[in-house]
């Protein structure tokens, strides 16, 4: 007690901290985690409480600006910054949105929480509804998980009809209602305006900005959209204080993330991790470490710019400036490894089909290059039919993409083939001029 | 705001787009996807271009650059797209750096990947956007090995438009246009990425403007059937030229080949039509170009007409006519005669000495208005009350009204003209149809875009207005007091109204009390224009409708064919002249002493005047009619026949002598037209219909020459007679049935058409020259099915 | 075209399915239930038919051709009937990691159908499609509705004679993470569900 | 000058009579014709399928210096194509008298379908028979209009004047 100033903690970095706790994914996979009686039985609705009865939107939005969080979507926009770019409150309806359209490949992270825990993320959203005093909310889930539309659905029956949503919430004035909404099939409405367009009805075309959804969203009425962990992480943030949240992590990057390790690994799987954890420790440590020899990791969702399997890198700690000074992107966190025996061309032309599969076709650049041209010349070079020129074409063409499209959707593609151009150049080389690849295709399915 | 392109620094209005900004400066980028009058997207990305802007300090002052002391520039990280981007104060566009080329060439090299290039069978070839941009932005060589997407070629949208899915390049201007111009929702894109392509699921795109996608289509994917493969586009006479298909007074180019009209295109008005014309002005122009029109003068010699010199035509007739006495002569004009024609006719009955002369169809009741409304008001006005089926009668107004709806004003021209890309207009704008209001005797297609519409009982226009005048509903109470409060309110009124001289002046009192501005619907291309040169009767016994029924004995008729009521037809029998002035052989030609050639509308030259009151050239397309002439040169040539240099004896002629009324050289015209004011003629009034089983309704097809319109015809199915389906059950008739039957002493061909916005025990049938709009008493008992509609099996 | 358009409206008798969807939105929105309209067709005829789209056209008020725009523009509705069992494959990358393309082809030598195709009898329809969200727990099939995940090539086979017997396993768990131990994998159940989607 | 070059120049004039002599007895004897000759234009099929080249753009009018070419295009039936592709020339037209053999028409073509041939005797007595339709030029048709007309007249074969192969470029194209 000597210091008038205590000594600030040293944040939390490392699942080994014992001060460490799972909190989000807590009960995850527990048996009727999706109930409402489990949910509140296990301290659920509390934090919303909280804030209705003992906050003021302002405030809220204040916690969440204190604890540094930032979308956990991919884009890494702060998430309290965000809400407090809604206009000022002038009568007209405003929707808060909660994007679940998970599709970004590497990624699963926001499923277990719509399937095991769908009570979290209706809290969020109550808070989130709340902090910028929006009534009404959308959830907009991608269509293939039906699992987690049928258990969500349920929970907003079983909230409405235990007064956790609809009018005079928590003895108070607010109401709030989520209009729980299936998507069909469309990466691209994991883009929040494309998301937006699919939910009026339209085609799932990415929107112009200007006007921003704070400006026009939903119904061309003030909007903001969040993903899944970023909302459920208000439950959080407000329960246990931002001070909590902002002890783990690092300057830059605060709180915990949610890492999903896929490709030839131990035990792949979810794990909740604070911010500034190695990837190290998060492939070896959490993940049990790869199966087989790997060349290549994907740190944060296919359209992230892969890095080579070194020390480097390895040791690199998980936060946005890090990794964007590295050549990448936090993305979502699906860290994906990539075996040595793997081809980087196949691998490659797997991830170029999708966001070919993915394109809306509205922008040239997207629809002629992503979608016809690029898949085209892997096809090619995979075919044994690549020619001298044909990777500078190939750069040329990224290139001519790269920056130039409507939305982000193909730079998402042209990243990850640019970075694995630079990483793996003599794989591409090599099979331009043997005609093969350097690694041939095996069986990889288990038994 | 001050903004710099290149070298040059302009200084521009807020809210302009960077790509207009390129344009003012003098520079250019290429573009597909932007579209005057449309919203701007930034789907094609060819108009990218490294942009920069000054950033502001907390304070307020501009980031200074150290080195140069100015403000310092902040480059955007990628080419940005300029259709897209508003302008800022001190904003940096560079269109020439490498960059920009780089970006520019790529694009152009992947719009090119997937596009067929079979230019040389392209009707679009020669005037196609893509092959232009292609030449100055594009490498010349392409990189793309590969199969290019196959899809359909030479797929028919409707009748009238061709679609070739390979030569798409997904601009979306075709699919905007829909929804932003005429809100038909009738095209869309299907499928997405790589595979998506336009398409529809309506049948024939029902949609009154749908022309209008082949003219903005930057690519040869929408073609116009009607000039499919009839020529390439530099071999065309381009001719801009006013339409006398209906009284709006639309820009048009007519493009003619080998002296034949093979297309109609929209031609920029931006005070009238915008860049749009509707389906019927576009695709009606086949009848010009048919083989069956009458190319010499004719003359009756035992009782055949034989082909004769237009001297001996007109030697006939100065004959005959030198035997008449005053008032005996009739001359009839068609209401889309020019200016010029009326002053010749008027000059010739001066000379002949006879007051009686008219121009047909017209109403009884002025279609000058004391306080006339034009476009511009029309498509900014608060509050609009339509009392009239205006996207038939005059669909220029059904567009602009959609204008008014959208609540933007006009775009305020530049120096390079309309803007390319207005960031204030938006995909999916929302509507104001609390501003419009629709009456109409039936269910009209204006009632799907207005808040407020009244189907009233046929005839009752009278009533109706006068709800509205004394408020005494709550419906014309509401009305009223919107048309009040509206800073601008415009009244339309069309047949309906004007054909009554009673609720024509109720009307006029209506826009009196509200302090509204009134549009009157002319019934064609000149009405406003004969009325205001009093082509008219000098007493109302001396109406086209008597001079047929027995006030004339002899008649010079031009473009009118009144024998086809039979009970006209033995009328005509004891004239002793009858002169026919056409440009087919008909009903009235097969009694004519003497038949001559006449001109079509895009052969003549001449003036018009729209609804509002806009004096706009009409230039003659290089069109092979024989020997045909317009009616001065009628009057020239019955001049030379009776030794006489008759004023209006050309077109210059009638110019001079309309120079001096109208204080207006109508041979320095500018491009948009000039208004000036005008007074109400004394129109005489016309004995209309008050009885009746069928309503005979405007329509923007011209019925008179469907049949010679082959592509319409197919497309509408022939003229229609529109029945409730109950109504159609009781007559026995189902649809597609094709019928003959006699309407009100006229025998016409109709084919069925039951509809449930058909009020019942009503007919509809669209209206002729001949037989213009208002109630008619068809004969059921006459009703003989020519073609019984084929059962599906 | 003639049976289409003899086919009864498929909402008629389901009103209260239809104002349930329509109560989901509000007014200003009601366009927003164009595609729960058409999720709850494909439900029930595994396809949505130009008929349909008319028809959810009339309801919304909006233009068939706007209903089709949409629709064709998500991969999960189907212009044609899908199979009883509608196998789906994911094909992205971390399941191609697991195997996805071998089980491809292991699916479509035993159906005897390829990527898109429906067989005769209207049992299966196999499509591959890109990711769907179980990649730590890839190979994934999606049957109908339901995902099977960490489908080995046992697993496979024992599914597939499943649904030729009429019968939807219930779909197991068997997650590492954060959740790990917290369930086990249970063993492949030839019971509970049959046919239909979930 | 002496004799020894004046008996030079003799023995160049004595060299000559025991040449074969260049003249050609036209018309009893064909002529030879260089093979880059550019004589009356053929409008070529596509030899495998039988339908015509000629696809009615109109190019070669455009590129005519003379304005020698009339085309007017139509669309193909399907069931019953002439050309390749949706469209053909329903109306093909040179007028001979125009015509300046320059061969822009040839370069201008995007198919390939018309190339200037080695016929070259097309004088005829009316001016409308200098227009030359499409079956005056399809492939197969041998011979001027007037060289046409002639051997009906008397039943023979078509007689032209030339001897020599055609040029590759001429498809088809017997002499």
């Amino acid at each position: 007690m000597s210091d008038a100033v205590a000594e600030k903690p040293k944040a939390i970095t490392s699942r080994h901290d014992p001060r460490f706790e799972v909190t989000l994914y807590k009960y995850i996979g527990v048996e009727n985690s999706h109930t409402l009686e489990f949910y509140q039985s296990h301290g659920g609705y509390e934090s919303a409480k909280k804030a209705i009865t003992s906050m003021k939107p302002v405030d809220v939005v204040e916690e969440m600006k204190k604890s540094g969080i930032r979308g956990r979507g991919g884009a890494g926009f702060p998430t309290g910054l965000k809400w407090s770019f809604m206009p000022p409150v002038d009568g007209r309806q405003r929707y808060i949105v909660c994007n679940a359209d998970e599709s970004e490949p590497g990624s699963c992270k926001d499923r277990y929480v719509l399937e095991d825990d769908p009570h979290q993320l209706i809290e969020g959203m109550i808070i989130a509804g709340y902090a910028i005093s929006a009534t009404k909310g959308v959830l907009y889930i991608r269509g293939e998980y039906y699992l987690g539309y049928e258990r969500l659905y349920k929970a907003i029956q079983d909230a409405k009809a235990a007064g956790l949503l609809g009018k005079n919430l928590f003895g108070t004035d607010f109401e709030y209602e989520i209009i729980l909404h299936r998507g069909a099939g469309a990466y691209i409405c994991g883009e929040e305006s494309a998301l937006m367009n699919s939910f009026e009805g339209f085609r799932a075309n990415p929107r112009l900005k200007p006007p921003f959804p704070a400006q026009a969203g939903v119904y061309s009425l003030p909007t903001t959209v969040n993903n899944v962990t970023s909302l459920a992480s208000a439950v959080h943030i407000i329960g246990k204080g931002a001070d909590w949240f902002s002890g783990m992590g690092t300057d830059d990057s605060k709180g915990f993330h949610h890492v999903q390790v896929s490709g030839p690994a131990k035990r792949r799987g979810v794990y909740e991790v604070p911010m500034g954890i190695s990837y190290r420790e998060i492939i070896f440590d959490l993940a049990g470490g790869p199966t087989e020899e790997v060349k290549a990791f994907i740190p944060g969702g296919s359209s992230c710019p892969m890095f080579p399997f070194t020390d480097q890198y390895l040791d690199m700690p998980m936060e946005y400036a890090s990794v964007a000074k590295a050549g990448s992107m936090l993305g979502t966190g699906g860290i994906m490894l990539i075996p040595q025996n793997k081809c980087m061309v196949d691998a490659l032309y797997n991830v170029v089909r999708f966001y070919a599969h993915e394109s809306c076709g509205k922008c040239t650049p997207c629809r002629e290059g992503v979608s016809t041209w690029l898949p085209s010349m892997y096809k090619k070079m995979l075919a044994g039919l690549g020619e001298k020129g044909d990777l500078e074409l190939l750069e040329d063409v990224s290139s001519n993409i790269r920056g130039r499209s409507f939305c982000p959707l193909a730079d998402a593609c042209i990243m990850p083939v640019q970075a694995s151009i630079k990483h793996f150049r003599p794989e591409y080389e090599y099979i331009i001029e043997h005609g093969k690849s350097m690694y041939p295709r095996q069986s990889r399915w288990a038994d | 705001m001050k903004v710099k392109v290149n070298d040059v620094e302009l200084d521009l209005a807020p809210g302009t787009s960077a790509i207009d900004a390129v344009f003012a400066a003098g520079y250019d980028v290429p573009y597909f996807c932007s579209q005057e009058y449309m919203s701007p997207i930034g789907a094609c990305r060819m108009c990218l271009a490294v942009v920069g802007a000054p950033r502001k300090e907390r304070d307020g002052s501009w980031t200074m650059d150290e080195a140069t002391g100015q403000p310092k520039i902040f480059y955007f990280p990628n080419p940005m797209a300029t259709c897209t981007t508003a302008i800022m104060e001190g904003m940096v566009i560079d269109t020439l750096s490498d960059v920009t080329k780089k970006a520019q060439g790529g694009m152009m090299e992947m719009h090119l990947i997937n596009h067929p290039l079979d230019c040389p069978t392209c009707d679009k070839g020669g005037a196609c956007e893509l092959q232009d941009r292609a030449y100055e932005y594009g490498s010349g060589h392409s990189r793309f090995i590969f199969d290019k997407r196959h899809n359909e070629k030479h797929h028919a949208l409707s009748e009238l438009i061709t679609l070739d899915r390979e030569r798409c390049i997904h601009c979306k201007r075709c699919v905007r246009y829909f929804e932003e111009v005429p809100g038909d929702e009738v095209l869309d894109f299907i499928e997405r990425g790589g595979h998506t392509f336009i398409g529809t699921v309506e049948e024939g795109l029902p949609s009154n403007f749908s022309g209008n996608i082949t003219d903005i289509c930057p690519v040869g994917a929408l073609l116009d059937t009607t000039s499919r493969f009839r020529g390439r586009n530099w071999e065309y006479d381009h001719t801009r030229s006013t339409s006398l298909d209906d009284a709006s007074g639309s820009a048009i180019t007519i493009d003619a080949r080998t002296g034949r009209i093979e297309r109609i295109k929209a031609a920029l008005n931006t005070q009238v039509n915008k860049n749009w014309i509707d389906d019927g002005t576009r695709f009606g122009h086949e009848y010009a170009a048919s083989s069956d029109r009458i190319k010499t003068p004719m003359l009756r010699k035992n009782g055949k007409l034989e082909p004769v010199t237009w001297e001996e035509a007109t030697l006939f007739i100065s004959e005959k006519l030198k035997k008449l006495s005053d008032n005996q002569l009739g001359i009839a004009l068609r209401s889309d005669a020019t200016l010029e024609e009326g002053v010749a006719a008027k000059s010739l009955a001066e000379y002949l000495k006879t007051g009686q002369i008219d121009h047909y169809p017209r109403y009884a009741s002025s279609v000058i208005s004391a306080n006339p409304a034009s476009f511009n008001d029309l498509a900014t006005a608060g509050a609009i009350f339509v009392m009239a089926d205006a996207t038939e009668e005059v669909p220029m107004v059904d567009l602009r009204i959609k204008d008014a709806l959208k609540g933007v004003t006009p775009p305020t021209l530049m120096a390079h003209g309309v803007p390319i890309a207005d960031l204030r207009l938006k995909e999916r704008m929302p509507r104001k149809t609390n501003i419009l209001s629709v009456a109409a005797p039936y269910r009209v297609d204006l009632m799907k875009y207005a808040a407020h519409s009244m189907v009233y009982p046929t005839g009752t226009e009278v009533e109706v207005l006068k709800q509205i005048i004394d408020a005494s509903t709550d419906a014309g109470k509401a009305l009223k007091e919107s048309l009040s409060a509206a800073e601008k309110a415009v009244i339309v009124l069309g047949a309906f109204v004007l054909n009554s001289a009673e609720a024509s002046k109720l009307a006029d009192d209506l826009a009196k009390a509200t302090g509204a501005k009134v549009m009157k619907l002319g019934a064609m291309a000149n009405s406003f224009g004969l009325e205001s040169q009093d082509v008219l009767p000098a007493k109302a016994d001396y109406s086209y409708p008597n001079m047929l029924s027995g006030s004339a004995k002899a008649l010079i008729v031009s473009g009118l064919n009144p024998a086809q009521n039979a009970e006209v037809a033995q009328a005509l029998l004891k004239l002793e002249l009858l002169v026919v002035h056409d440009l087919f052989e008909n009903e009235t030609t097969a009694l004519a002493h003497v038949v001559l050639p006449a001109k079509s509308g895009y052969e003549k030259e001449g003036t018009v005047v729209n609804l509002e009151g806009r004096y706009l050239n009409v230039n003659p397309a290089p069109v092979d009619g024989g020997q045909a002439v317009d009616f001065t040169g009628f009057v020239k040539e019955l001049g030379d026949a009776l030794n006489e240099r008759l004023e209006g004896r050309s077109v210059r002629s009638a110019r001079r002598l309309l120079k001096k009324s109208l204080e207006l050289d109508l041979s320095e015209l500018p491009l948009e037209g000039t208004i000036a004011s005008a007074k109400a003629g004394k129109v005489a009034g016309l004995k209309t219909n008050t009885s009746g089983n069928a309503l005979l309704v405007p329509s923007m097809v011209r019925s008179e020459y469907l049949n010679r319109n082959a592509h319409l015809f197919a497309s509408t199915g022939g003229n229609a007679l529109r029945l409730h389906p109950a109504d159609a059950a009781s007559h026995n008739l189902s649809a597609h049935d094709v019928i003959s039957v006699s309407v009100g002493g006229f025998k016409r061909r109709l084919s069925v058409q039951p509809s449930e916005s058909v009020p019942e025990g009503m007919m509809l049938l669209p209206a002729l020259p001949d037989q213009p709009v208002g109630l008619v008493q068809l004969d059921l008992n006459s009703i003989k099915k020519e073609q019984v509609a084929l059962e599906v099996a | 075209m003639v049976e289409l358009e003899t086919l009864k409206p498929f909402f008629a008798e389901r009103q209260d399915v239809l104002n349930e969807i329509l109560g989901r939105y509000p007014d200003y929105g009601r366009r927003s239930a164009v595609m729960p309209l058409l999720w709850e067709v494909q439900r029930e005829e595994r396809q949505v038919n130009e008929a349909r789209i008319h028809e959810i056209a009339e309801i919304l008020g909006i233009q068939p051709t706007e209903v089709k725009g949409v629709m064709s523009f998500y991969s999960t509705y189907h212009e044609h009937a899908i199979g009883k069992y509608h196998l789906q494959i994911c094909s992205t990358l971390a399941c191609s990691l697991a195997g996805s393309d071998e089980m491809y082809d292991f699916i479509s030598e035993e159906t005897g159908l390829v990527n898109g195709e429906t067989d005769r009898q209207g049992l299966f329809s196999i499509q591959k499609v890109e990711c769907l969200g179980s990649c730590t727990t890839a190979p994934v099939l999606q049957v109908n509705d339901t995902y099977y995940e960490r489908v080995g090539k046992s697993r496979c086979q024992t599914l597939l004679e499943a649904f030729r017997r009429g019968e939807m396993p219930e779909p197991w768990r068997e997650r590492y993470g954060d959740n790990e131990g917290a369930e086990k994998a249970k063993p492949l159940q030839n019971t509970i569900k049959t046919g239909g989607n979930a | 000058m002496s004799v020894f070059e004046i008996a030079k120049g003799m023995g160049v004039t004595l060299g000559h009579l025991f040449k074969k002599p260049v003249t050609v007895t036209y018309p009893e004897q064909p002529v030879d014709v260089k093979p880059r000759f550019r004589g009356r234009h053929h409008l070529l099929r596509h030899p495998d399928t039988n339908l015509e080249k000629c696809i009615g753009c109109s190019l070669c009018a455009a590129a005519c210096p003379a304005y020698a070419i009339y085309v007017e295009a139509a669309e193909n039936d399907p069931n019953n194509p002439t050309s390749a592709g949706e469209r053909y020339a329903s109306i093909y037209e040179i007028n001979m008298l125009r015509c300046i053999f320059c061969g822009f028409c040839e370069e201008a073509c995007p198919t390939g379908a018309i190339v200037l041939g080695h016929e070259f005797e097309l004088a005829d007595f009316k001016y409308q028979d200098f227009v030359y339709g499409k079956p005056d030029m399809l492939v197969g048709t041998k011979g001027s209009k007037w060289q046409r007309r002639e051997a009906e007249k008397k039943g023979k074969d078509v007689k032209i004047g030339l001897k020599s192969g055609p040029r590759p470029e001429l498809e088809g194209v017997d002499y």
